[in-house]
């Protein structure tokens, strides 16, 4: 395989699959076939660290969403897999239809194809495109169990979707604007290579205005305060996979796009810096989110505030820049990426074993179902950032690179983090510990994916290959 | 020697999975506890050697582990060994005690796996030569006593001393963080050796030692931030109770000793100002807390933060005394604050196994359903007695010495130049010395009442003798109570490479003084013998028996108590906890709590209960802790309603925001 | 041969202390007696009080327990040791440096925890009034002896009592202020250790007023013997110690020749005598105050010693 | 270039804006509907002319699509909702019409502020139309936030994209404009389905947002 067919094939294989998968009869077969394609998507994404594959006007691989790619496609191959023994058991109980899980593994594959390529897309309006293709789909996908939630949910998540899509293709246009009168017309003027090297020569002031849009675009996507409205609704009452494709991946890529636009303003000297805007809402988001989570009923919905805590967070350490803080910002993305959709896997199962995912419902799940109750102590204390886990190390390096800088941001960031702790810790109480709840009876899942994510994140927390250091490294540097 | 402790946190660690994978039977309490004890000697022992023996360069390793481009430092010098000797012993005497009382636990699989990875934990606390690894560790050592914290998690109250436990564990970290971040810089030297080579400014290690002390602080339960200790510590088995009251606060002390007195360079004369002033405090509040309660754990976790304030204020006075250049008085008061590091780790352990003893033998913590103990438990009676006199610093047992050498540093600093330490000194002694007053009272009242006097409950009635292996451990830790105390010279010349690390200074070589005495200054200003003054007090008493059993009367009739004229009344007419510390609320209650008590008297005639209720308020959690709580509910609820909008309304929200960041370009220069 | 003559005159200093003890009360109660127009028993009285004591049987309550056997042991010894290492007539006692003026203090309040443990042992309510005041006097009692001994070691520099009472002997000393806070402070907590009035009538058995009493009110025979001859030896103790802080006058030198050797043991006698008609007089002409007035008694103590440190903190010549 | 395609281009963008203002004014939904499809004429009317000045032929398939899509299927599709919900006569503003003309005014030199900032290297035609396009976006948005039926809504979105097929019809030469323009006529075919039979009809017995609202998670 050249490596120029790894590019291509990280996008054909979820597309055939997607193709095949809207055909093929049988929930056992199409979900297989589901995780099949998802582990060969995720294999061939490996391989493009193998061969250094060429880039072209359309697509492009370089070191920053080399990261993201295998991410994704890794967490991907690990949901599918959760996602097969889920999906069978939502049909057992009659949630699901055939048909709408024929339905559901297509969108599924549509949904890694419109993620893979908004980060190998050169181009930033196919970029835009992908990411509002990944949009609706997973729009579709959380409305899929049709009850009043999941629709107002799905209905919520796409007005607000529409709008940021909107604003971003705004932002995208003046992008084109201002490279134009540098670069010329035509396609040139879109590509990100050519873009990021006539950067410094942009009109100023119309970037401003573009990051502006981009900003709040797709900065809806990330879920940031006050533009978060439709996640926690679609992470609650959508399909447990999703929520842990949402949580896990489709932030990362909103968050790659805004990043690429990060770099390009960093490269203009005279256009505002963007950090102080990003550093303004990841605070906002991680303050607002980390009192979210007190009042929280829905422990889906818990999880999924807690997931715009931590984009407050990264946005926030990428905001403030400098090779420490954008590497810890690496880091937490991918920490992050990995522990919340472990969480939603170890939460998808305790819905489906306790037949609720209402918080008031649970309960002494340690004593009733150890294994599942551990996990989800593990999982809160690693991702409420307690070592040795992986995102202690990233908030480690976030806080204390920050703090000699701006002491009262970092300071401002960790009371965050404490009041997030808190309403966690609070809400994790009621869940794993106390007086058992609810049924008792067995887990019918593979906790397979569960332990993969959580194994790598405890490994994390104590010990980085050195190859992954590099690339992010590397990554970190690029990021400016 | 590195490399070795380093094996024994694996050892311990490894048990975490073996205790999981024999599924918490019988067999695996054994096991674990065994293997503890066993690692914990060792590396105890190591340790002590490594201390002895002190070249004043220690031994260092780093490992391709933490930080990518860092690296675990791992080190052991004079602070870390002596240290390690204080936690491992803790750790092997409460190995030991829980081998007998571990069998008691109700749910052996929530404590057996995290038991091993605390120990484990602590030890690599010490270890750690760097920022990353430190912290590592430090958080992973609340993480896994949280875990044992909420092991009973059926009772309500542990699962909230839990909680506010995690919480303010999170919250000294993250102070630690933030010290840590100043001190690495931007750049992110997180080595402790770049730390020390870079001094920093003024203002700003001002700043890391504030931070530093909230951090530490609050893990060693110094007041204000001490309000999870008397919640968690009790919450947990006795033995963890013994290990994070005894063994863990000290850890927090290392913590802040490390930092100030290592990492942070020389200190200035104001900082000592404050850490003196919270010490003292911390000592008078937290006997005076310890003195209001009933569960006998709560009064030992109180009595904890009164000795970490003693602590405290002695390190306060060792950086004053450092600040000043004076290097002989920084190493008695240093010398005094870890003597009463090493003291307190003992008595505190012995105290709490008492306490665990009584608790599985009474399944009482309420001291006034205890009473009469001594009669069906003398050996737990008798070694809970070595205890509390030696907690109440009095002679000839160890906490007198400690508090002794600390009263002799206070009596050095008048030759402290400054005008502010020549008041805030007299002012601490006389907290220090109010504290060991009431401490006397405290454990009078926590022995007098749980074991003396007539049962009050059946429980108390029915009482066993414990077992031998909790015994062994206590009596292990009373006799090295006595031995602390009658001969505290060769305990300080142990410290003397710590000293001599730390301040430049270093106390007189006591080994070579005559009749074993001590002489921290001169033998003209102020010796001690405790093991004359305990040979004394044998012999005259040995004698007066003697000589009264042969010459006067040994005849002993056995008769019921006088009760002035009334016939025999009941157990519950006996003075109760409560009823014991009612002068003392009195006289300090009303001021410090706001105690109120209010009497109901039923009319004459009437044979309805008389009724008293007094009513106490924590201070510092109404003005400290209840507004931060109160301010969490009120923003979450504010907050909140934005869950609750429509979709026009979260428009709105983003229009706004568009609105908003337009408006900042467009005023943007 | 120095250390037979040390250690003889050290045997002296603990026989001479054991002995005198019962003496001194037996006087201050004899002063009191004739200052209320009574004749008093005889000076001797104490002594055969305790005598007879030692040999009458033990009656024990039903639920005391071994600790309750050995507490006037431990009492007795530890009160003995404290009062043999005082200087009385001669300095420079050869185990002086056992135990300086602080652990002197410290031995004494081991004497006290457990005749407080004594007090709750037997189960009555009784003993426990005892204890429950007794700990509340000496919570603020101890921690004013302690600044009271902060601000004469501050004055010495020394916590030794030998180095001290020959410092206060010397020229150097003069009058100061913080020495007359001291004395007051001084006197007014042995007044409370000792449970004189105004603080503890020693002479009561009212039940409801007493505390030392009412602690020991299980004791008999041979125990309560060693409890009294412990309370004597306390009184003897703090005059002693009064007398070689305050009036280091005519203590021989540890050198000096048998002749100053004899003036010392004069003037301790005189001192001693001094001292016990002093507190007669004064405990005739004052009334027994209620329990919770006494912690503001005592709280002046504390303030006064308190503010004597401060003032040697601050400056060398107050 | 040509003085008059300048202001015939600076026209039409105006009169665009000035139609998103007329929309803002409307208070029933039926003449609501009507504005719009002339707000969607002058759009094809500009596009049209863009394609003209630039020599772009692919951009009157944009113009084609702005015409038969938002000009005439989306009013009668809305029209035929609206007259089946019976719906047509409601008044439906959050804001009096007052402010939220004055708030669209403050918009609209908000919007002109902004795009005067940019340096004069930009070529005049695309800078007005830039800040007219931004104008048209936030007066869409405003209309989204001020009303408080779906209809309205939708129009409000419509608007607001009409305003993003005229910056990128604007700017000179900007591929994949044809292709944004398609993928943007199936989103609004999306939420018009949406709202017209899909699930909304279904579900609830009213187009009002409000009374989705019954659904939000979490409240009990």
């Amino acid at each position: 395989m050249t490596a120029f067919n790894a590019l291509d094939a990280v996008l054909l294989i979820p597309l055939v699959a997607a193709a095949a998968l809207a055909v093929l009869p049988g929930y056992r077969l199409t979900a297989n076939l589901n995780v099949v394609a998802s582990l060969a998507t995720f294999l061939t994404s490996v391989s493009l660290f193998l061969f250094e594959p060429r880039s072209g006007d359309y697509l492009l691989v370089d070191d920053l969403n080399k990261v993201f790619i295998v991410l994704t496609t890794f967490v991907a191959f690990t949901t599918s897999v959760f996602s097969a023994s889920y999906i069978g058991h939502e049909i057992e109980i009659g949630r699901l239809t055939p048909r709408s899980v024929r339905f559901y593994h297509a969108m599924y594959q549509v949904l890694m194809f419109a993620m893979n390529l908004a980060l190998v897309a050169n181009n930033i309006g196919l970029m835009w495109v992908a990411i509002e293709v990944a949009t609706l789909t997973t729009v579709l996908m959380v409305g899929i169990y049709r009850t009043h939630e999941a629709l107002e949910a799905a209905w919520k998540y796409f007005i607000l979707g529409s709008v940021g899509i909107a604003l971003a293709l705004f932002g995208t246009i003046l992008v084109y604007m201002a490279a134009r009168p540098v670069i010329g017309e035509g396609l040139e003027a879109m590509v990100w290579t050519v873009l990021v090297q006539h950067a410094a020569k942009f009109d100023p002031a119309l970037l401003n205005v573009a990051f502006v849009f981009l900003l709040l675009g797709y900065g809806t996507k990330v879920g940031l305060a006050p533009l978060h409205a439709w996640l926690p609704d679609a992470h609650a009452e959508g399909p447990t996979p999703i929520s842990a494709v949402l949580s896990g991946l489709l932030l990362n890529v909103a968050l790659y796009a805004l990043l690429r636009f990060k770099m390009l303003l960093a490269l203009n000297p005279a256009s505002i810096a963007p950090g102080p805007l990003m550093v303004t809402m990841g605070l906002i988001s991680c303050l607002f989110a980390a009192f979210m989570l007190y009042r929280r009923r829905d422990i889906k919905r818990m999880f999924a505030y807690s997931s715009i805590e931590h984009m407050g967070i990264i946005v926030f350490a990428f905001g403030m820049g400098g090779p420490l803080a954008n590497f810890a910002g690496l880091l937490h993305m991918t920490m992050h990426s990995l522990t919340k959709s472990a969480i939603f896997f170890t939460v998808g199962h305790i819905a489906q074993v306790k037949g609720t995912q209402k918080i008031a419902d649970l309960g002494g799940l340690t004593v009733t179902h150890p294994v599942l109750g551990w996990s989800l102590v593990f999982g809160v204390v690693a991702i409420a950032g307690l070592p040795p886990l992986g995102i202690f190390m990233s908030e480690f390096l976030v806080i204390s690179s920050t703090f000699a800088r701006e002491p009262v941001l970092a300071t401002i960031l960790v009371f965050g983090i404490l009041v997030a702790l808190g309403g966690l810790f609070l809400r994790l109480n009621g869940i794993a510990f106390g007086e058992p709840r609810g049924p008792s009876g067995p887990v019918h899942a593979s906790y397979v994916p569960m332990f993969a994510h959580f194994g790598i994140v405890a490994c994390a927390g104590i010990y980085l290959p050195p190859g992954l250091v590099a690339g992010f490294e590397n990554v970190a540097k690029l990021l400016g | 020697m590195v490399v070795y402790a380093l094996f024994g946190v694996l050892a311990l660690v490894a048990l975490a999975p073996v205790a999981i994978a024999l599924n918490a039977s019988a067999r695996a309490t054994a096991l674990v506890y065994s293997a503890s004890l066993m690692i914990t000697l060792i590396v105890g022992t190591a340790a002590l050697l490594a201390l002895t023996g002190y070249d004043g360069a220690g031994s260092a390793v780093t490992l391709p582990l933490g930080l990518p481009w860092l690296g675990a430092h791992f080190r052991i010098d004079a602070l870390s060994a002596f240290f390690l000797a204080v936690i491992n012993l803790g750790g092997a005497a409460a190995s030991l005690f829980a081998l007998g009382y571990g069998r008691h636990e109700e749910f052996p699989g929530r404590v057996l796996p995290f038991y091993p990875v605390y120990l484990g934990a602590m030890n690599l606390v010490l270890l750690a030569d760097d920022a990353f690894s430190f912290l590592v560790s430090w958080e992973f050592m609340s993480l896994s006593s949280w875990a044992l914290v909420i092991a009973h998690h059926r009772v309500r109250e542990n699962l909230r001393a839990g909680y506010v436990y995690l919480l303010m564990a999170g919250f000294g970290t993250l102070a630690l963080l933030l010290a840590f971040g100043l001190l690495a810089g931007a750049q992110g030297n997180y080595a402790f050796d770049a730390i020390r080579a870079a001094h920093p400014s003024t203002g700003l290690a001002a700043l890391v030692l504030i931070l530093v002390l909230i951090g530490a602080g609050s893990k060693a339960g110094l007041v204000p931030l001490h309000a999870w200790l008397p919640l968690a510590h009790p919450a947990a088995p006795s033995h963890i109770s013994a290990l994070m009251s005894g063994v863990m606060t000290k850890v927090a002390v290392y913590a802040f000793v490390r930092i100030t007195f290592d990492l942070l360079g020389p200190p200035d004369w104001w900082w000592s100002l404050v850490v003196l002033a919270v010490g003292g405090i911390s000592a008078v509040m937290g006997v005076l807390y310890a003195l209001m309660q009933r569960d006998v754990k709560r009064v030992l976790a109180y009595s904890t933060i009164e000795n970490i304030g003693i602590i405290f204020a002695a390190l306060g006075l060792a950086l004053a005394f450092k600040a000043y250049a004076m290097h002989f008085a920084a190493a008695l008061a240093l010398t005094a604050a870890l003597l009463h590091v090493f003291n307190h780790a003992l008595f505190k352990n012995l105290l709490f196994c008492g306490a665990g003893a009584v608790l599985s033998a009474t399944g009482e913590r309420d001291l006034e359903k205890l009473g009469g103990l001594i009669h069906r438990m003398p050996q737990t009676a008798f070694v809970f007695l070595i205890g509390c006199t030696a907690i109440s610093a009095l002679p000839p047992l160890n906490g007198f010495v400690s508090e002794w050498l600390i009263f002799q540093a206070i009596l050095l600093s008048p030759q402290l130049p400054s005008w502010g330490l020549k008041l805030m000194v007299p002012a601490v002694g006389a907290l220090l010395a109010l504290s060991a007053a009431l401490a006397g009272a405290c454990f009078v009242r926590a022995f007098g009442i749980g074991f003396l006097g007539r049962p009050r409950s059946d429980e108390a009635r029915g009482a066993q003798e414990t077992d031998t292996h909790s015994l062994a451990a206590m009596y292990a830790l009373a006799a090295l109570c006595l031995i602390a105390g009658i001969l505290p010279g060769l305990f300080i010349d142990t410290l003397a490479p710590v000293a001599q690390m730390l301040t430049q200074g270093r106390m007189p070589v006591q080994t070579g003084v005559e009749w074993l005495s001590i002489v921290p200054i001169a033998e003209s200003r102020s010796s001690y013998n405790g093991l004359l003054v305990f040979v004394f007090m044998t012999a005259s008493g040995m004698i007066a028996a003697f000589a009264i059993h042969r010459l006067a009367s040994d005849r002993i009739r056995r008769s019921i108590a006088w009760g002035c004229g009334y016939p025999d009344p009941g157990p519950l007419t006996q003075y109760t906890a409560d009823s014991l510390a009612q002068p003392i609320r009195r006289v300090f209650g009303t001021l410090v709590f706001s105690a109120h008590e209010s009497g109901e008297m039923p009319p004459p005639g009437s044979t309805a209960p008389a009724r008293l209720t007094v009513k106490m308020r924590d201070p510092v959690w109404d003005t400290l802790y209840a507004p931060v709580a109160d301010f969490i509910t009120y923003a979450s609820e504010r907050l909140n309603v934005l869950q609750f909008l429509t979709i026009r309304r979260y428009l709105t929200l983003v229009f706004m925001a568009l609105v908003l960041l337009l408006l900042v370009l467009a005023i943007w220069p | 041969m120095a250390l037979i003559h040390d250690l003889a005159f050290q045997g002296a200093q603990m026989l001479l202390v054991l002995l005198l003890s019962p003496l001194l009360t037996g006087f201050v109660r004899k002063v009191k007696a004739r200052l209320l127009r009574r004749q008093g028993p005889p000076l001797l009285q104490p002594y055969r009080d305790l005598i007879r004591l030692m040999r009458k049987d033990v009656v024990l309550a039903d639920n005391a327990s071994w600790l309750f056997r050995v507490i006037p042991y431990l009492v007795f010894a530890a009160t003995w040791v404290a009062a043999s290492l005082v200087p009385t007539f001669r300095s420079g006692l050869l185990f002086s440096w056992t135990a300086d003026l602080i652990a002197i203090i410290a031995l004494i309040g081991s004497a006290r925890f457990f005749l407080a443990l004594a007090g709750i042992d037997a189960g009555t309510s009784f003993g426990g009034i005892g204890t429950s005041r007794e700990v509340m006097i000496a919570s603020l009692a101890e921690p004013a002896m302690l600044m009271i001994v902060f601000t004469l070691a501050l004055i010495a520099g020394s916590t030794q009592l030998s180095t001290m009472a020959a410092f206060m002997n010397s020229p150097e000393v003069g009058l100061r202020v913080s020495l007359g806070l001291a004395l007051i402070a001084l006197i007014i907590v042995a007044i409370a250790e000792n449970a004189r009035v105004p603080v503890d009538n020693p002479a009561t058995h009212l039940e409801l007023t007493m505390v030392h009493e009412a602690m020991v009110l299980e004791y008999s025979g041979r125990h309560l013997a060693l409890i009294e001859l412990s309370v004597m030896l306390k009184l003897l103790l703090y005059m002693s110690l009064i007398a070689c802080l305050f009036a280091p006058w005519g203590i021989a030198a540890a050198t000096a020749t048998p002749a100053f050797v004899a003036v010392g043991v004069g003037a301790y006698a005189a001192k001693l005598a001094a001292g016990g008609f002093l507190l007669a007089v004064f405990e005739t002409s004052i009334a027994k105050m209620r329990v919770f007035r006494v912690p503001e008694f005592l709280g002046a103590a504390l303030m006064l010693a308190l503010l004597a440190t401060l003032l040697r903190f601050v400056s060398g010549s107050f | 270039m040509n003085k008059l395609t300048f202001d015939i281009a600076h026209m039409l963008a105006g009169s665009l804006v000035l139609v998103s203002f007329m929309q803002l004014y409307q208070d029933r939904l039926s003449s609501l509907i009507n504005i719009f499809a002339l707000h969607a004429l002058v759009l094809t009317a500009s596009v049209a002319w863009q394609a003209f000045v630039q020599h772009a032929p692919h951009l009157y398939i944009t113009a084609t699509i702005a015409f038969v899509f938002k000009a005439v299927v989306i009013p009668v599709a809305l029209r035929r909702i609206v007259v089946k919900l019976g719906i047509h006569r409601e008044l439906d503003n959050v804001v009096g019409v007052g402010l939220a003309m004055l708030a669209g005014i403050g918009l609209v030199a908000l919007s002109m502020v902004v795009m005067l900032r940019v340096t004069a290297e930009a070529d005049p035609l695309a800078r007005e139309d830039l800040a007219f396009a931004l104008s048209v976006v936030l007066l869409g948005l405003l209309m989204m936030v001020t009303r408080r039926n779906a209809v309205s809504q939708v129009i409000g979105f419509m608007s607001l994209e009409n305003g993003l097929v005229l910056a990128a019809t604007g700017a000179k030469g900007m591929p994949l404009v044809v292709e944004i323009s398609v993928a943007f006529s199936v989103l609004i075919a999306f939420i018009v389905i949406g709202i017209f039979l899909f699930r909304i009809r279904e579900r609830f017995d009213t187009v009002d947002i409000q009374a989705l609202d019954r659904f939000r998670g979490e409240r009990q």
